[in-house]
C-alpha cells in the first residue's frame, strides 16, 4: 500500500472527508438506535423520541433479555439460546472451512477431466434457495437418526456452506504459482504434503476470509435454526424470534433490542476485530473472478 | 551423475488437436549441458515437465541411466529443477526451503544440517538463511532456488529459464556463476531458455525445439556455422543471419550471382559448384553480420571474398563494433563494421563479403542446401 | 476427562432416580403471547407435577406459520413431537396421512363423548376415533371496547355497523383512533369475518366460507359485505401494517383507541393489564352479530410414537387436558372458555360468562359457525386464497368490491 | 499457456505403477468425495425430488399423483405470483444498482488515501454482520410512522414531513430495498476496494501524465478493469436478491396485503403453510430457473475466461 503521505487539506479533499463521514453516519444510525433503545427504560422509550439518549443508562433490559425474558413458555432469557449457537456455529464453521480449503485446493491445483463441471456445479449450490431443501433435507436427516440434534444441524450448515469456501479457497489457490507445487513435488512431496506443508501455511489470509463469512452465515441463519432444531438446541435467532414474538400487550423495545444486540454481538466483535483480516483477505484473491 | 535418453516423447494435451510434443528423441550424456531453445510455445517447457515428471506423455520413454521413469512419480526421478519465478516456498525460511525435500526423504537431522550448510557456503548465501524469501532481492532469490536445487545432489537439473526474471546485469553474472558450478560438479543439466546468448554461452549441446518438433540437436559451434535450417540459422545470432535472394548464374565455367546495391550498383560474387543443380534458379544466400565488413587486409584475395559499394543506411554502435544496416537486392541486410573505420549513415562505403562461412537455402523452403 | 466421567455419571444417575413410568413429552405451539404463555406454562406444571419432563416446542411469530413448517419437517423426519398445536381442518389431513396416535382409551375412560358438544368432537376425530384434544373455544366475533373513550366522546356502544361507522366518525373526530387493527393477512380476515357474518348470516356464511357456493361468494351480499370492509380503513391508523394483534389491543387499554375486533384470547391482554371486564373494559359481540358465534378451537394433535413411557406421559398430557381443574385455569388465562360445557363458569370473568351462554344457545338455533379466518371453515389452501384475496383487497385505496367478489369466488375455486 | 493446471489431465495410458502411485493419482479425486456426495444429495437429489413435486398434485404432504403442468398454469393465473415476481424484479435491479452505485463509489473516495481508513471500513461494513432479522426489526422501527423517522421530524419541528412508505402499498417494496442496500452497500465497497488495490498504481501514474482528470482516470481506466470485481459483486447480490426472505419476514410480512411479497416467501407460504405443496415446488422450480438465467452465461464466461488467462 501506498504510504499515507500527508496531503495537504484542499478543498476537494474536505469535501470527500465529508462525504465519508456521513456514509458513516448514515451506517452507524440503526445501531445507534439500538443501543441507545436497549438502555433506555421502558417509561424512556414512551416519554423520549427515536435518537433521544436515556434519561437514565440502565442494564436492566440487558439482564433481562440475557437471563430472564420469555420465549415461549420459559423465561430464561436467550442465554441458553446463545450458547447452543456456538455449539452449532463452531464446528460448521472449521468443517466447512477445511473441506472447502481442501477442495479449492484440488480444483485450483489437481485439476482433472470434469473438475470444472463439477466446479459449476457446486457453484450453483449456493445459490440454491434453501427454503426448497427443508423438507428432504428433514426426510433425509431423519433416516440418518440426526433429525432435530445438533449434528445433523451442524450437517446442514456444512452441506450449504461448502459451495461458499470451496469458491473462496480455490480463487485463492488459482493465484498461488503452479510453480511452487511443481517445487514440491520434486522436492518429493505428496498431494497431502504439500497441501499442508507449502499451501496451508499460506492460506491464513484466506482462512480468515472463510472463517468470517461462514461464522455470519451459520450465526445469523433463523430458518435452518427453527426447523432442523429441537427445543433444547435452537439457536440465538430462534430465541431471538421467540423473545420478541413474547410480549404481554406493551412491547418491551428496550429488551428486545437488548436481545437483539445480544444476538448480533459475536458477529460484531469479529468484524471489528477482524474485519481488516477480512479485507485483506478479498484483496489477496477472494474476489478474482 | 546420469545419463538422459529421451525416446519418441509425443504428448497432446486432453482432447487438442494439434500435437504439442511430436516425437523428440534426445541422447544426454552424463554430465553435459544440455539446452532447450525455441520461440515461447514450442513445447519446451513442455517437455522439461515431462522430465521432470509433472506431466505425462502420451507416448514414447524416459530413461535416466538406463532406468524406464515413463511412469515414475516426479519423487522418484531423483531430479531437481530451478524454476523462473523460482517457487520458493513463501511460508519457510531460506534453511527450511533447502531443507524441505531432505526432510521429506527422512534424512536424518545432522546430514541434513551439513548438507545445508554445504550448500549455502557453495552459494554464498550464509548470511540469508534465516530470512523469507520476501526478504530477499531477486538474485538472492535465485540463488536460494539453485541452493534448494543443489541440496540433494540430485542425478539430473533441469533449470526452467532460471535467469529470466533477473536485470541483464545480474543475468550475466548469474550465468557465469552456474557455468562455473557446471564444471566444479559435473552436474548433468537440461535448461530451457528462450536467450540464445545463454545457449550459446552456457551449452555442451543446444537442442532448438520448434512447435514441438528437434529442429537441430548439436554444439553451439554447429548450430551457429551449420544451422540445418532457415528457422534454426535466423533464431542463433544477433543482429540475425540475413537472408539475400539471388539468382543461380553461369558465367563461363563458374557459378555466380549478381548482387545489387540501392544505388544499382552491380556486384558478381562466386557461387560453390553443388549448386549447379540450381542454375537459372532463385536460391537464398544466408550471410552472418560478421561476414560482410570493410575490406580486411588478411582475407583479400581470398577465393570467397568480394568487394563492392553499398550505401549505408542506419549505423548501430555497440562498443566493440558498429553494426549498419545496408541493402542487397531489396533486401536488408546487416553488417558488422569496425569502430574505428568511421563511415556516415546515407553515405556509400566499400565493403567486403565472404562466402565461405554462407550458407544457402531454396526459395521458399526450410531446408539448407548442402554445399 | 475428568468433567466428562463426571457427566457420564450424572446422566447415569438421573436416569436411575427418575421413575420408571416417567416419560418425556415436547409439545410443539406457538402461545407465546403473555395470556397464552401463562395458560401454557400451568399445562406444564400440571405434567411436571406427574412426574413427566416437560420438553417446550414453542415457534413464535406469523400466527403459526413458522410452527407449521417446522411441524411439517419434523414430521417428514420421522420424528414428530408428542403434541403439536393443530387445529380444524388440518386435523383430518394429518390423520388421513397416518400421524395420529388413537385416543380412544383415554376418551372412553374419561368419557369424552360426554362432556363434549358433538361439534367439537367431531373435529377431533378421524374416522370416528380421537386424535386430537381440545383445549379451549374461542369465540371470534367480539368487539372490545373501552367505555372510558365512549364515554369522553359521548356516544354509545355500537351493534350495528351502520351505528358502528356513525359512532367511529365521533371518535375520529374527538381525535382517538376508533379502530385499533394489526395490518396482517389473519387480522384483515377476522375483521372481514365479522362483516360477513353481519351481512350474510349464518347461513349464507356457512355456505360461502364452508361449502363454497360460488354464488354466494360473489353475490351482492358479499360485494355489500365488501364495501363495509373497506369503508372500515377509514377508521384505523396508518399504523397498523405488520402490528401484532396483542399491541393493537394495547391501545385500547390504553385509550389510544375506542375499539378492536378480536377474538377472546385478547382478554389475556386485558387481564394481564389488570383489568376487569364489565368495568375497564367492555366485551360485546361484533356489530350485527349478536346471535352468532363464530367459534375457534385449539386442540393439540397427539402424534404416533414409539417410546413407551413417553407414550404414557402423552396419554397424561390428553388426559390431563380435558380435566375441568385445567379446563379452568387454562382458559381463565387464555381468555376462552372450556370445551367442556360441564365446566362450572362461576370463577370465570363476564366475557367468558357471556361467551359460554352464547356458545350453548347458538348450537341449538343453527348461530354458531367456524371461523374461516382461523383455520376452521375450510382447508388451509382455500383459506390462503381467501386471505389474499381479502388483504389485498384491504389494502388497495380504490378497489372495487364488485369485482372482488368475483375476484373471491375463482381464488376459492381455484383451490379446491 | 494453454493449460494452467498442474498435473495434466490423466492421459490415456494406464498407470503401471504401484499401489501407493495409484493412490496419490485417486487423493484428488478422493479428496472431494465428500463434497461431490454432498452436493449431489444436498442439491442436486433434492432439486430434482422438488422437480418431481411440482408435477404432482402434492397438497399437505409430498404425494405423487401426477398432474402435468397444472401448477404452473396455476402458478401463472395466480395474481400473487405476478405481484411477488414484479416486485422481486424491482428490488433485485434496485438493489444490485444502488449496491454498485453506492459501494463503489465509497470504495473510491477511500482509496484517496484516507485517515483513519480502517475504521471507516469497519463501520461500512459491519452492517454485513447483523442478521437479515435484526436489520428488518430495527429498519421496520426506524420507517415506521408513528415510532420512527417521521415521529423524529415531527419532535423536531418539521411537522409536515412525511413518510409512510412502509405503509403505502405501491412504496413498500422500497423500504425494503433501502434497509438490504444498508446491510450489503458495505461489503460490496469491501470488494471494490480489494479490487482498486490490486491496481497497477503505474497505470494511473501514466494516466496522469497523459494529463487526464481523476474522475475520468477512475471512470474510464480504473472501473472498467474492475470487471470481475464487478461480476463478483453481482453474483453475490443477485443471490441475496433472490433469495432474501428473513429481511422481507422481519420488515413486512409481504404486507400491506402482498404488497412486498417476494418468490422466496411465496414459496415458504404455500409449501408450508397453505397446504399447496405442488404450487410451492413449482414456484421454486421457477425461481431455480430465473437463477440459472443469470448464472449460467456468468459460469461460461467465468471458466472460459479462465482457461484462457
Amino acid at each position: 500500500m501506498a504510504s499515507h503521505a500527508e496531503k495537504k487539506l484542499t478543498p476537494s479533499r474536505i469535501l470527500i472527508y465529508a462525504t465519508l463521514l456521513l456514509a458513516c453516519v448514515a451506517y452507524l444510525i440503526p445501531v445507534f438506535i439500538m443501543i441507545i433503545t436497549s438502555f433506555k427504560t421502558t417509561g424512556d422509550i414512551r416519554s423520549g423520541n427515536l435518537m433521544s439518549f436515556p434519561e437514565v443508562w440502565s442494564v436492566d433490559a440487558w439482564i433481562k433479555a440475557w437471563s430472564s425474558a420469555c420465549t415461549g413458555v420459559q423465561c430464561n432469557g436467550v442465554s441458553g439460546f446463545f450458547w447452543n449457537s456456538i455449539k452449532m456455529a463452531v464446528p460448521a464453521v472449521l468443517i466447512s472451512t477445511a473441506l472447502g480449503a481442501i477442495n479449492g485446493y484440488v480444483l485450483a491445483k489437481w485439476r482433472f477431466r470434469g473438475s470444472d463441471i463439477f466446479f459449476s456445479l457446486l457453484l450453483f449450490g449456493c445459490f440454491l434457495p434453501f427454503q426448497v431443501i427443508l423438507l428432504p433435507m428433514a426426510a433425509t436427516l431423519g433416516k440418518m437418526g440426526l433429525a432435530n440434534t445438533t449434528t445433523g444441524l451442524v450437517i446442514v450448515h456444512v452441506v450449504y456452506g461448502v459451495a461458499f469456501t470451496t469458491l473462496f479457497f480455490r480463487n485463492f489457490y488459482v493465484g498461488v504459482p503452479d510453480a511452487l507445487i511443481k517445487a514440491a513435488r520434486l522436492d518429493g512431496a505428496g498431494f497431502v504434503t504439500i497441501f499442508v506443508r507449502i499451501l496451508l501455511p499460506m492460506s491464513v489470509p484466506i482462512i480468515m476470509v472463510c472463517i468470517i463469512w461462514q461464522f455470519t452465515q451459520i450465526w445469523n441463519d433463523f430458518l435452518f435454526g427453527v426447523v432442523f432444531a429441537s427445543g433444547d438446541s435452537q439457536p440465538i435467532t430462534v430465541g431471538l424470534n421467540n423473545l420478541v414474538n413474547t410480549s404481554t400487550g406493551v412491547k418491551e423495545y428496550n429488551v428486545d433490542m437488548a436481545a437483539a444486540m445480544i444476538a448480533a454481538l459475536p458477529t460484531l466483535v469479529v468484524y471489528v476485530l477482524a474485519g481488516k483480516y477480512f479485507i485483506r483477505g478479498l484483496t489477496s484473491g477472494a474476489v478474482k473472478g | 551423475m546420469a545419463q538422459l535418453q529421451l525416446k519418441g516423447i509425443r504428448k497432446t494435451y486432453g482432447n487438442a488437436v494439434q500435437e504439442t510434443l511430436k516425437g523428440i528423441d534426445i541422447n544426454i550424456e552424463s554430465g553435459e549441458f544440455l539446452i532447450l531453445v525455441g520461440p515461447s510455445g514450442c513445447g519446451k517447457s513442455t517437455l522439461m515437465n515431462s522430465i521432470a515428471g509433472l506431466e505425462t506423455v502420451t507416448e514414447g520413454s524416459i530413461l535416466i541411466d538406463g532406468r524406464d521413469v515413463t511412469h515414475a512419480e516426479p519423487k522418484d526421478r531423483d531430479i531437481a529443477m530451478v524454476f523462473q519465478s523460482y517457487a520458493l516456498y513463501p511460508t519457510m525460511t531460506v534453511r527450511e526451503n533447502i531443507a524441505f525435500g531432505l526432510k521429506i526423504r527422512r534424512m536424518p537431522k545432522e546430514e541434513i544440517d551439513a548438507e545445508v550448510a554445504r550448500v549455502a557456503k557453495l552459494l554464498q548465501i550464509e548470511p540469508l538463511l534465516d530470512r523469507k524469501p520476501s526478504q530477499l532481492s531477486g538474485g538472492q532469490q535465485q540463488r536460494v532456488a539453485m541452493g534448494r536445487a543443489l541440496a540433494r545432489r540430485p542425478k539430473l537439473y533441469l533449470f526452467d529459464e532460471p535467469l529470466s526474471n533477473l536485470d541483464a546485469k545480474l543475468r550475466v553474472e548469474m550465468r557465469t556463476e552456474i557455468k562455473r558450478l557446471h564444471q566444479r560438479l559435473g552436474t548433468t543439466i537440461v535448461y530451457v531458455t528462450h536467450d540464445q546468448i545463454e545457449a550459446m554461452t552456457l551449452a555442451d549441446r543446444i537442442a532448438v525445439i520448434k512447435d514441438g518438433e528437434l529442429l537441430q540437436l548439436g554444439s553451439p559451434k554447429e548450430i551457429y556455422e551449420r544451422p540445418s535450417c532457415r528457422y534454426v540459422a535466423s533464431f542463433i545470432g544477433s543482429p540475425a543471419m540475413s537472408f539475400i535472394p539471388l539468382k543461380v548464374e553461369r558465367d563461363g565455367g563458374n557459378l555466380r550471382a549478381s548482387l545489387r546495391s540501392a544505388d544499382d550498383d552491380q556486384m558478381y560474387v562466386p557461387l560453390p559448384e553443388k549448386l549447379a543443380a540450381y542454375e537459372g534458379k532463385e536460391i537464398h544466400l544466408g550471410i552472418r553480420p560478421e561476414h560482410i565488413t570493410q575490406p580486411l587486409a588478411h582475407k583479400a584475395g581470398q577465393e570467397a571474398t568480394s568487394s563492392g559499394k553499398f550505401r549505408i543506411e542506419v549505423t548501430e554502435p555497440t562498443g566493440p563494433d558498429v553494426m549498419a544496416l545496408i541493402r542487397i537486392n531489396d533486401t536488408e541486410v546487416h553488417c558488422r563494421l569496425d569502430p574505428d573505420h568511421t563511415v556516415d549513415p546515407g553515405e556509400p562505403a566499400e565493403l567486403m563479403i565472404d562466402l565461405s562461412r554462407a550458407i544457402y537455402f531454396e526459395a521458399g523452403k526450410e531446408a539448407r542446401i548442402d554445399v | 476427562m475428568k468433567p466428562i466421567r463426571h457427566l457420564l455419571a450424572a446422566i447415569g444417575l438421573s436416569f436411575v432416580l427418575s421413575p420408571a413410568h416417567a416419560g418425556q413429552v415436547e409439545v410443539l405451539h406457538w402461545w407465546t403471547s403473555g395470556g397464552e404463555a401463562k395458560a401454557m406454562g400451568v399445562l406444564k406444571e400440571m405434567m411436571e407435577e406427574q412426574g413427566h419432563t416437560w420438553k417446550d416446542f414453542a415457534v413464535a411469530g406469523g400466527g403459526g406459520e413458522a410452527a407449521m413448517t417446522v411441524l411439517k419437517t419434523r414430521a417428514v423426519s420421522g420424528n414428530p413431537p408428542a403434541a403439536a398445536q393443530i387445529k380444524g381442518h388440518d386435523i383430518q389431513e394429518w390423520a388421513k396421512l397416518g400421524f395420529l396416535t388413537n385416543l380412544d382409551d383415554v376418551a372412553k375412560e374419561e368419557k369424552w363423548d360426554q362432556v363434549l358438544p358433538p361439534i367439537v368432537s367431531d373435529i377431533m376425530k378421524y374416522e370416528g376415533h380421537y386424535v386430537a384434544v381440545p383445549v379451549n373455544v374461542h369465540r371470534v366475533n367480539w368487539l372490545w371496547v373501552n367505555p372510558d373513550v365512549f364515554k369522553k366522546v359521548g356516544v354509545e356502544v355500537p351493534h350495528t355497523w351502520d351505528e358502528f361507522f356513525e359512532v367511529a366518525d365521533k371518535i375520529k373526530a374527538a381525535g382517538i383512533i376508533p379502530l385499533a387493527h394489526g395490518g396482517q393477512a389473519w387480522q384483515d380476515a377476522t375483521v372481514f369475518e365479522a362483516v360477513a357474518l353481519a351481512e350474510l348470516g349464518p347461513k349464507d356464511y356457512t355456505a360461502a366460507f364452508v361449502n363454497h357456493d360460488m354464488d354466494v361468494l360473489s353475490g351482492p351480499k358479499m360485494v355489500e359485505a365488501l364495501t363495509k370492509f373497506h369503508k372500515i380503513r377509514d377508521y384505523i391508523d396508518p399504523n397498523a401494517v405488520g402490528r401484532d394483534w396483542n399491541v393493537a389491543t394495547k391501545m385500547v387499554i390504553n385509550g389510544d383507541a375506542a375499539m378492536q375486533i378480536m377474538g377472546d384470547w385478547a382478554k389475556g391482554e386485558f387481564t394481564a393489564a389488570d383489568k376487569v371486564a364489565g368495568k375497564d373494559y367492555e366485551c360485546v359481540p361484533a356489530p350485527g352479530t349478536e346471535g352468532s358465534f363464530t367459534f375457534n378451537i385449539d386442540s393439540l394433535a397427539m402424534f404416533k410414537l414409539n417410546n413407551e413411557a413417553n407414550e404414557k406421559a402423552q396419554m397424561d398430557l390428553a388426559r390431563t387436558i380435558l380435566r375441568p381443574k385445567f379446563q379452568t385455569i387454562f382458559n381463565k388465562a387464555k381468555g376462552s372458555i372450556p370445551v367442556r360445557t360441564d365446566v362450572d363458569m362461576a370463577s370465570f370473568d363476564d366475557c367468558a360468562k357471556a361467551s359460554m351462554k352464547a356458545f350453548k344457545a347458538t348450537a341449538e338455533n343453527g348461530g354458531l359457525v367456524p371461523s374461516m379466518a382461523h383455520g376452521m371453515a375450510t382447508t388451509s389452501a382455500v383459506q390462503g386464497q381467501i386471505f389474499d384475496v381479502i388483504t389485498n383487497f384491504f389494502n388497495t385505496k380504490d378497489a372495487d368490491p364488485e369485482a372482488t367478489a368475483k375476484q373471491l369466488a375463482s381464488a376459492v375455486q381455484s383451490a379446491l | 499457456m494453454a493449460h494452467s493446471g498442474v498435473v495434466s489431465e490423466t492421459t490415456s495410458q494406464p498407470a503401471r505403477g504401484r499401489l501407493t502411485q495409484r493412490l496419490q493419482q485417486w487423493l484428488p479425486k478422493l479428496a472431494l468425495a465428500p463434497t461431490a456426495a454432498m452436493a449431489l444429495v444436498g442439491i442436486y437429489g433434492f432439486m430434482f425430488w422438488t422437480g418431481v413435486l411440482s408435477f404432482t398434485g402434492s397438497t399437505f404432504l409430498p404425494s405423487y399423483e401426477f398432474v402435468g403442468f397444472d401448477q404452473y398454469v396455476r402458478l401463472f393465473g395466480n395474481a400473487r405470483w405476478l405481484t411477488a415476481c414484479t416486485n422481486l424484479a424491482i428490488f433485485g435491479f434496485l438493489f444490485i444498482f444502488c449496491c454498485l452505485a453506492i459501494g463503489c463509489f465509497l470504495a473510491i473516495l477511500l482509496d484517496q488515501r484516507i485517515r483513519n481508513e480502517g475504521v471507516i471500513r469497519t463501520i461500512y461494513l459491519y452492517p454485513l454482520a447483523l442478521s437479515m432479522i435484526v436489520t428488518g426489526t430495527v429498519w421496520q422501527w426506524i420507517l415506521n410512522p408513528s415510532l420512527g423517522l417521521e415521529k423524529l421530524m415531527h419532535d423536531w419541528g418539521w411537522t409536515s414531513f412525511q413518510f409512510d412508505w412502509l405503509t403505502n402499498p405501491n412504496m413498500v417494496i422500497y423500504t425494503i430495498v433501502i434497509a438490504a442496500v444498508w446491510q450489503a452497500s458495505g461489503f460490496v465497497m469491501a470488494l471494490f476496494l480489494a479490487g482498486l488495490r490490486g491496481i497497477d498504481p503505474a497505470i494511473i501514474n501514466a494516466a496522469r501524465v497523459d494529463g487526464a482528470s481523476l474522475p475520468r482516470i477512475y471512470l474510464r481506466i480504473v472501473l472498467p478493469s474492475m470487471r470481475p470485481v464487478f461480476f463478483s459483486s453481482v453474483m453475490v447480490l443477485a443471490h441475496i436478491a433472490i433469495k432474501s426472505f428473513d429481511l422481507v419476514m422481519a420488515m413486512t410480512s409481504g404486507g400491506p396485503g402482498y404488497a412486498s411479497d417476494l418468490p422466496a416467501m411465496f414459496m415458504y407460504s404455500f409449501t408450508f403453510t397453505r397446504g399447496q405443496m405442488g404450487l410451492g415446488a413449482a414456484s421454486s422450480i421457477m425461481m431455480l430457473a430465473m437463477l440459472l438465467a443469470i448464472l449460467v452465461p456468468y459460469l461460461y464466461s467465468e471458466l472460459r475466461g479462465q482457461r484462457n488467462g
